[in-house]
């Protein structure tokens, strides 16, 4: 686990996590999703956060941005976020360091107003991410709404419904009418369609996400997420469910948000090709933990970490096809947390694994830059076979429990491909 | 296809189910022992006179030229005299439409505005006293038969509190909106309609307002877990906005597809709630034209309950347009 | 055949949930006290006492003025006097019009009931359950004209329907020999049921619906899963597909629409008989229409118990339904009805 | 990767195969007037797939390679064309013919979650097929058909890499890679010789994924397997494949072996495709790529002549257009949107209404500021006939002008050496001067301007 000093952070770091955990609560027992991760998120970068189904890494993004739900809890950690005048505002509390603000020790309602101006988000499935019977440019009025109406007192709520009284809300849940947003909000709506490069914005606003295709519709949803010009754009496997060719075109406009300078981007995604192609840093997680990160060069190139270099070794290269490919023998294991083995949850599978690997490994500093952090002895030392573990045979074994359907793991076992 | 022809399309289908069901009405008589001829012709009539009568009800030609006759007939129309009291059928069974109507709007709209926010409410707040009242209430409530349920009104409510009458309808609802003119006699013919219409309302809109209760609790649950909802969180918009606006307007359109289907429950429930309260309507005609085999009557009321049951569907079906984009614009 | 994954689903929401405990327990008790009737009924339902007629059940003690009149030489004279009827402890609920033991009628009421209720529900599935699979799995105009048929039997309220059938039909009902009393047991009871044979019939024919809706939506959905097209594959022709692969896949929500349509045709069954359609009178409704005139002289256990007895049993029946359905998750909402 | 037997007769011939699919035909819609719609999911295919080998279909989602592959094993019926089975056509086959087909041929498929019934045992699921053909013929001599069948399960289910103890296990026990094992086992359970894979490993996690392709190429090494490989993933796709055929919009427009393919790419869709999958290297960091513009086009009304046009970089000029390619593609994309009636003019007109304003707007939206010479007149006059409203007027003045052949004639599969075709007018012979233009590289905005994007249909 990373020791947590008191948090050393220069100024250009927006976002600093350190050691965050969330559990999930069910009845098969409790879920380690994401076990002290810690990452840094820079101004106008690009971070990326690399792992297959069940790695946590969903649910680390969630946990950012505080949206785990029951039976899912943020149980650890903080999230430090620069911002001048929320620092300010809680002057003199253990929560501030400089201009920088633990959101954890704030009150829920400060962490809620920061959705959608500071942090937002965008996901896997667009057409499952926008209300099907509301039509796409009123939705994305909504969010420039709430912000506009933010704006006169962004901590207090209330400010958010002026006027929205408990009656116009359920005409509008039955009429399909405009009351919560002004014309000036769906101009803004029109305008945020028209920069995301959908053709023929103001006829498409008026539209329903079923007539669009995923490719359009995914630009709608960065287009709302945009709203409240954030300082952090979240984005969950935002082109896994897109073909390659509409793919570019998705991650050519999240590289020009990036470099306009205002909004640095966090990537999650399972796809080695999209973190080389997006990410300056990279964070690879495994059953919970971040076991390696660095620049990209640091993992892509001289990675430490066997799980890693699996992980590399799995790829098809599409320029230089190898005779066979390297697989990782076994079955991600079951993080709940009875059956968590001790020290290294990789080991079993981990063709160097060695006897020192079950006791809990500290984070070493890997030796390809000052920022290549690994969480693997190999990085301190040699492999050693004489010490190697016993039962690491390669034979796929079948007893442990299946991991794809853990219910409460938020990390949706199957990534769709067509 | 555009909202119009989504409608054009539904009252297609409307009137094929209509024919569907003025056909089998037709067979209906085809099946039943003892063919009407002996509940016309006087017990001793001897062959002559029975043939008379066949002959002169048309019963001796072929299937299809009676067939062909009744649709004629339908359709101007006339559907023959009533056995028993020789009256013509289409101006009786007309005359008992409108308190079943009446009754039957008056049990939904206390079902939908009970129901509705007592679900969302209940969804909201879950396992909390209103939540756990509210299951119960709802269990209850589809658990009941609504004929004893108005007869325990009767006992409690007219026998003991006598604040109700039990039986009969004074006033007609549209006498009452005629009443308006004068304030006076409008809040007396007000009182009077009350009096008359609330126990049986009440007992036929029980177990409606318990079933739309669970339907709109189960289906805001479902909403409120979907991703949708997570992505309007993660944009700030108030909770408000993301519960009734986006989660119950979705909510809203399995429950309109139900209620339209359990159409059928509430005209049957609401013939057994006027023998128990013996409400003027087509229900008690219905059971007396069964008890004395008053054919055409009963024939007539059967098409009658099954033309509005399509008109009711369309009208769902035109609301539920108006919620659901996808079923109108592909 | 049921899978561990459904037991395990089960036992999990069982243990979850109070509800679901509370119907296991009533549907039980229903459901024994109308197998072993003839012994746990205290007396003959049908034997009549008419000097014990109208006794109140216990706890309940009722004032009546009595208006006796008789002939004193030559004159009419009539005595009004309070009389109080106390409970009978051989009659816990009371006894009805003729002195008949209300108790026992309502637990041979259960009997008829649940057997009305289970073989309608059965008669439902097996006219319903294929069409809606044929409908379902071969789409198009066969799917098309199923279902308009269907559409046309909703438009007729199963309540309306039933009463038109069973006024056209007649009221046939079968003996059936009480098999307890004829292998020698509780000899006073009743040797034969009464089985309101066209109720269950016509009961049965008004909700095929229900099922052909289930049915047909699974069979679309089942239709185009990838195992229904690997077994295609596999040179399985459309009957072993059907019968292997739709219907077992399709069996839950049947089955839980299963348990809404037993509640559902027992209220029906409940409001035939009170209506005097059903025919047997052995029967929680008919007892109820008997009780109905005595309602405003303040007797309201006549027609109140058989009352109460409907909604234990159907309450039973819905939160097994619940159960099933929040276990097995199997989406239907709110179809099935009276 | 066995090296295909070429020469012999191939083992699977498809010619022109042809799969519609007709909406909104129910006696209801006809009496509304309404003619149902075709949409032409697979339009005249082509493909042969020798014995021993892996031919792989590629394509983005509703190219139509998916339903290419059933229509091909006979489980969605074809509307037109032939497949040839071993030398006998499949639609002559039928009942006991078309079941014994049925051994011979087997399918995998990409859900692990849908693929197997999740009311029966793994070992039923492998032993159905056995179940149906009443296979084994003749059981060993003291042991039941039943129990030979378990036996054979057990070797299967060793033969994929499960233990044979799960045979009793339900699916939902397994993860998503064993579950594909079992659809693998199930498959080989007839000991078949063509298998084809729809798909198989898009749904699975990486490291699971190369499990998965390392089995496959196992087994088809030790029982001669010849594979139809569908997939959307190139980079598996050269991994696996020993000649590929790229399918869009249901046509096929480039095929070829995998080497020719993937290093001399001779379609621009194969070309754009290839340079879009972002490579898992360092290298792949900010490498500039422009991607193709604009959705897939509906395949209910699919664009004339080459179906790719709409997002062509090098759709080709008529003889005397001196535009670039960017300016080219503008104005056809304005000319597309006129004629399908996509275009809201009155957002051009703006207050005061003079058509110079007008003409301004519609130049601006499009990008069509720069053009010179004859070129730019026909602008002028097409614009000017717009201006008043004439909206075919100006179709037909910039079609007769602008019409390109890519819109005219559909392209024939030009034969570019040892088997490699595309279906592309670059490379017809008797298209004299035009020289095929040079792709300008995009504008940085990720080749995303709003007036060059042809926006097709939801699709």
């Amino acid at each position: 686990m990373p020791d947590v000093s008191a948090p050393a952070l220069d100024d250009d770091v927006l976002v600093a996590v350190r050691d965050l955990s969330t559990r999930f609560f069910t009845e098969e027992g409790q879920i380690n999703a994401v076990e002290g991760v810690s990452f840094e998120v820079r101004d106008n970068e690009v971070v990326g956060i690399v792992g297959e189904s069940g790695s946590g890494k969903s649910v680390t993004a969630l946990s950012l941005i505080d949206l785990v739900d029951s039976p899912g809890e943020i149980t650890g950690g903080e999230v430090w976020y620069r911002d001048a005048e929320l620092a300010e505002e809680f002057a003199g509390s253990d929560a501030v360091v400089g201009d920088h603000v633990d959101l954890r020790r704030v009150p829920a309602t400060v962490r809620r107003s920061l959705r959608g101006s500071s942090f937002s988000m965008i996901f896997q499935d667009p057409m499952s991410s926008l209300n099907p019977s509301v039509t796409v440019g009123e939705q994305i009025a909504e969010a420039v709404e709430v912000q506009r109406r933010a704006k006169g007192n962004p901590r207090r709520t209330r400010s958010r419904t002026q006027g929205y009284g408990l009656g116009r809300l359920l005409v509008d849940a039955v009429l399909p009418s405009r009351s919560y947003t002004d014309e000036e909000s769906h101009a803004r709506a029109i305008k945020l369609l028209e920069q995301v490069g959908i053709p023929d914005p103001a006829e498409r606003a008026d539209e329903y996400p079923h007539q669009f295709s995923g490719g359009m519709l995914q630009r709608a949803m960065i287009a709302q997420a945009l709203a409240g010009e954030p300082d952090v754009l979240i984005a969950d496997e935002p082109t896994t469910a897109l073909d390659v060719t509409i793919q570019a075109q998705i991650l050519d406009i999240l590289r020009e948000l990036q470099e306009s300078g205002e909004t640095s981007v966090v990537m999650i995604t399972h796809d080695l090709g999209v973190i080389a192609r997006m990410c300056d840093r990279v964070g690879v997680m495994y059953a919970g933990e971040i076991v390696e990160r660095g620049r990209l060069a640091d993992v892509f190139d001289d990675p430490i970490h066997p799980y890693t270099q699996g992980l590399l070794g799995s790829v098809p290269d599409l320029e230089a096809p190898a005779a066979r490919l390297q697989p990782i023998e076994g079955n991600v294991p079951s993080l709940l947390d009875r059956e968590m083995p001790e020290g290294c949850y990789f080991a079993d599978r981990c063709p160097k694994a060695m006897a020192d690997c079950r006791q809990p490994v500290p984070e070493y500093d890997g030796d390809a830059s000052e920022e290549h952090a690994v969480q693997c002895v190999l990085a301190d030392r040699e492999y050693d076979p004489a010490v190697a573990l016993d039962d690491t045979d390669g034979v796929i074994d079948d007893t442990d429990s299946v991991t794809d359907d853990t219910d409460g793991a938020t990390d949706d076992g199957v990534v769709s491909g067509e | 296809m555009s909202q119009g022809r989504f409608i054009a399309k539904r009252v297609l289908q409307g009137v094929g189910v209509v024919w569907g069901v003025v056909s089998i009405v037709f067979l209906l008589r085809f099946i039943t022992p003892g063919s009407a001829i002996n509940a016309v012709a006087p017990l001793d009539a001897d062959r002559e006179t029975r043939q008379a009568i066949a002959r002169e009800l048309g019963l001796n030609q072929p299937l299809h030229v009676q067939y062909g006759d009744y649709l004629v007939s339908l359709l101007q129309g006339d559907m023959g005299f009533s056995y028993v009291r020789g009256q013509e059928v289409t101006t009786l069974v007309f005359s008992k439409l409108p308190a079943t109507v009446e009754l039957a709007v008056a049990a939904t709209v206390v079902a939908i505005g009970l129901s509705i926010p007592l679900g969302v409410v209940s969804a909201t707040r879950r396992n909390q006293p209103v939540d756990w009242l509210a299951t119960l209430f709802s269990l209850a409530g589809i658990s009941t038969p609504n004929f004893w349920l108005g007869i325990m009104l009767i006992l409690v409510l007219a026998v003991q509190l006598g604040i109700f009458q039990t039986s009969g309808r004074a006033v007609a609802a549209v006498e009452v909106a005629a009443a308006v003119v004068g304030p006076a006699s409008f809040v007396k013919t007000l009182r009077l309609w009350l009096a008359h219409i609330t126990l049986p309302a009440v007992a036929l809109g029980t177990y409606f307002t318990a079933l739309v209760t669970r339907l709109t609790r189960s289906g805001m649950l479902d909403e409120l877990g979907k991703p949708y909802v997570r992505a309007a969180r993660a944009k700030g918009l108030p909770e408000a906005v993301v519960r009734y606006k986006h989660a119950l307007r979705n909510t809203l359109i399995p429950v309109i597809t139900v209620l339209g289907l359990q159409l059928g429950t509430l005209i049957g429930g609401a013939v057994i709630t006027e023998a128990v309260f013996s409400w003027p309507g087509l229900g008690t005609l219905v059971i007396r034209s069964i008890n004395l085999r008053d054919w055409p009557v009963l024939q007539g009321s059967l098409i009658v309950i099954g033309t509005s049951f399509v008109l009711v569907n369309i009208l769902v079906d035109v609301v539920y347009s108006s919620l659901d984009p996808r079923v109108v614009n592909d | 055949m049921v899978s561990d994954r459904v037991r395990r689903n089960l036992a999990s929401e069982f243990r979850s949930s109070v509800l679901a405990k509370l119907g296991v327990v009533l549907v039980l008790l229903v459901v024994f006290v109308a197998i072993f009737a003839p012994f746990v009924a205290p007396h003959n339902p049908t034997t009549q006492d008419l000097d014990n007629a109208e006794r109140p059940p216990l706890g309940i003690v009722q004032t009546e003025e009595r208006t006796t009149s008789e002939m004193v030489d030559g004159e009419v004279q009539t005595v009004t006097e309070t009389v109080t009827i106390r409970p009978d402890a051989a009659h816990p609920l009371g006894t009805d019009g003729l002195g008949r033991d209300m108790l026992s009628r309502v637990i041979y009421g259960a009997r008829t009931s649940l057997i009305v209720g289970v073989l309608g529900t059965v008669l439902a599935a097996t006219v319903g359950v294929p069409i809606g699979l044929i409908a379902g799995y071969y789409r198009g105009r066969i799917d098309d004209g199923l279902m308009r048929f269907a559409d046309v039997s909703l438009a007729f309220p199963s309540l309306v329907l039933a009463i038109a059938l069973i006024g056209l039909w007649g009221r046939a009902s079968v003996a059936v020999p009480d098999p307890f009393v004829a292998a020698g047991f509780a000899q006073e009871m009743p040797a034969t049921f009464v089985l309101p044979g066209t109720v269950i019939v016509v009961v049965g024919v008004v909700n095929w619906v229900w099922f052909a809706r289930i049915a047909r939506g699974e069979a679309l959905s089942l239709r185009d899963q990838e195992y229904v097209k690997a077994a295609r594959a596999l040179g399985a022709d459309d009957g072993r597909i059907i019968a292997g692969h739709v219907l077992p896949n399709a069996i839950t929500p049947i089955i839980v629409l299963g348990t809404v349509q037993v509640a559902a045709i027992i209220l029906l069954e409940s409001s035939l008989s009170f209506l005097g359609f059903s025919g047997t009178t052995l029967s929680w409704g008919f007892d109820i229409s008997q009780g109905r005139d005595y309602v405003s002289s303040g007797q309201w256990w006549i027609a109140g118990m058989p009352g109460l007895a409907i909604m234990v049993a159907v309450i039973g029946i819905n939160l097994i339904g619940d159960w099933l359905r929040d276990a097995l998750d199997p989406g239907i909402q709110g179809e099935g009805g009276a | 990767m066995s090296d295909a037997t070429s020469g012999t007769e191939p083992l699977v011939r498809v010619r022109n195969l042809e799969k519609y699919y007709y909406e909104n035909d129910t006696v209801i819609d006809s009496l509304l007037r309404r003619d149902p719609e075709s949409v032409q999911a697979v339009d005249g295919v082509d493909l042969d797939v020798r014995r021993g080998e892996t031919l792989g279909l590629v394509g983005e989602s509703g190219c139509g390679k998916s339903t290419t592959g059933e229509t091909v094993l006979r489980l969605r019926e074809p509307t037109g064309g032939t497949v040839t089975f071993d030398g006998r056509d499949l639609s002559d086959l039928s009942g006991e013919e078309l079941t014994a087909f049925r051994e011979r041929a087997q399918i995998v498929f990409q859900d692990p979650f849908s693929s197997l019934d999740p009311r029966m045992t793994v070992g039923d699921i492998v032993t159905e097929g056995l179940r149906i053909h009443d296979l084994p013929a003749d059981p060993p001599p003291d042991t039941s058909k039943a129990a030979a069948r378990r036996e054979q399960a057990a070797e299967l289910l060793d033969r994929v890499g499960l233990s044979a103890d799960q045979i009793d296990r339900y699916p939902h026990e397994f993860s998503g890679g064993q579950r594909q094992r079992v659809g693998i086992a199930r498959a080989l359970a007839l000991d078949p010789e063509f298998v084809v894979l729809d798909e198989p490993v898009s749904a699975l996690d990486v490291s699971v994924q190369a499990q998965i392709l390392n089995l496959l190429d196992d087994l088809q090494a030790e029982y001669g397997l010849t594979y139809l490989f569908i997939a959307h993933d190139l980079s598996v796709v050269r991994h696996v494949c020993d000649r590929v055929a790229v399918m869009y919009l249901g046509e096929i427009v480039e095929r070829g072996t995998t080497a020719d393919i993937f290093e001399s790419p001779t379609h621009p869709y194969t070309e754009a495709l290839l340079e879009s999958v972002p490579r898992a290297e360092v290298a792949e960091q900010g490498r500039r790529v422009d991607p193709l513009a604009g959705d897939v086009p509906s395949p209910r009304d699919p664009p004339s002549g080459c179906r790719f046009r709409t997002r062509c970089p090098e759709v080709i000029p008529p003889a005397g257009v001196e535009t670039d390619q960017t300016d080219y593609r503008a104005i056809l994309t304005l000319r597309d949107r006129l004629a399908r009636g996509e275009l809201g003019l009155d957002r051009f007109r703006s207050e005061e209404g003079d058509d110079a304003a007008f003409k301004r707007a519609v130049r601006e939206e499009f990008g069509l500021t720069g053009l010179a010479g004859a070129d730019a007149d026909t602008l002028e006059d097409a614009l000017e006939i717009l201006a008043n409203g004439r909206v075919e007027a100006t179709v037909e003045r910039l079609t007769d002008r602008f019409g390109s052949v890519c819109e005219t004639d559909v392209p024939a599969a030009h034969d570019r050496g040892d088997g490699q075709t595309a279906a592309c007018h670059l490379y017809r012979d008797d298209l004299d001067e035009s020289e095929p233009a040079e792709p300008s590289v995009e504008s940085a905005l990720g080749g995303v301007d709003p007036d060059e994007l042809a926006s097709g249909e939801g699709s």
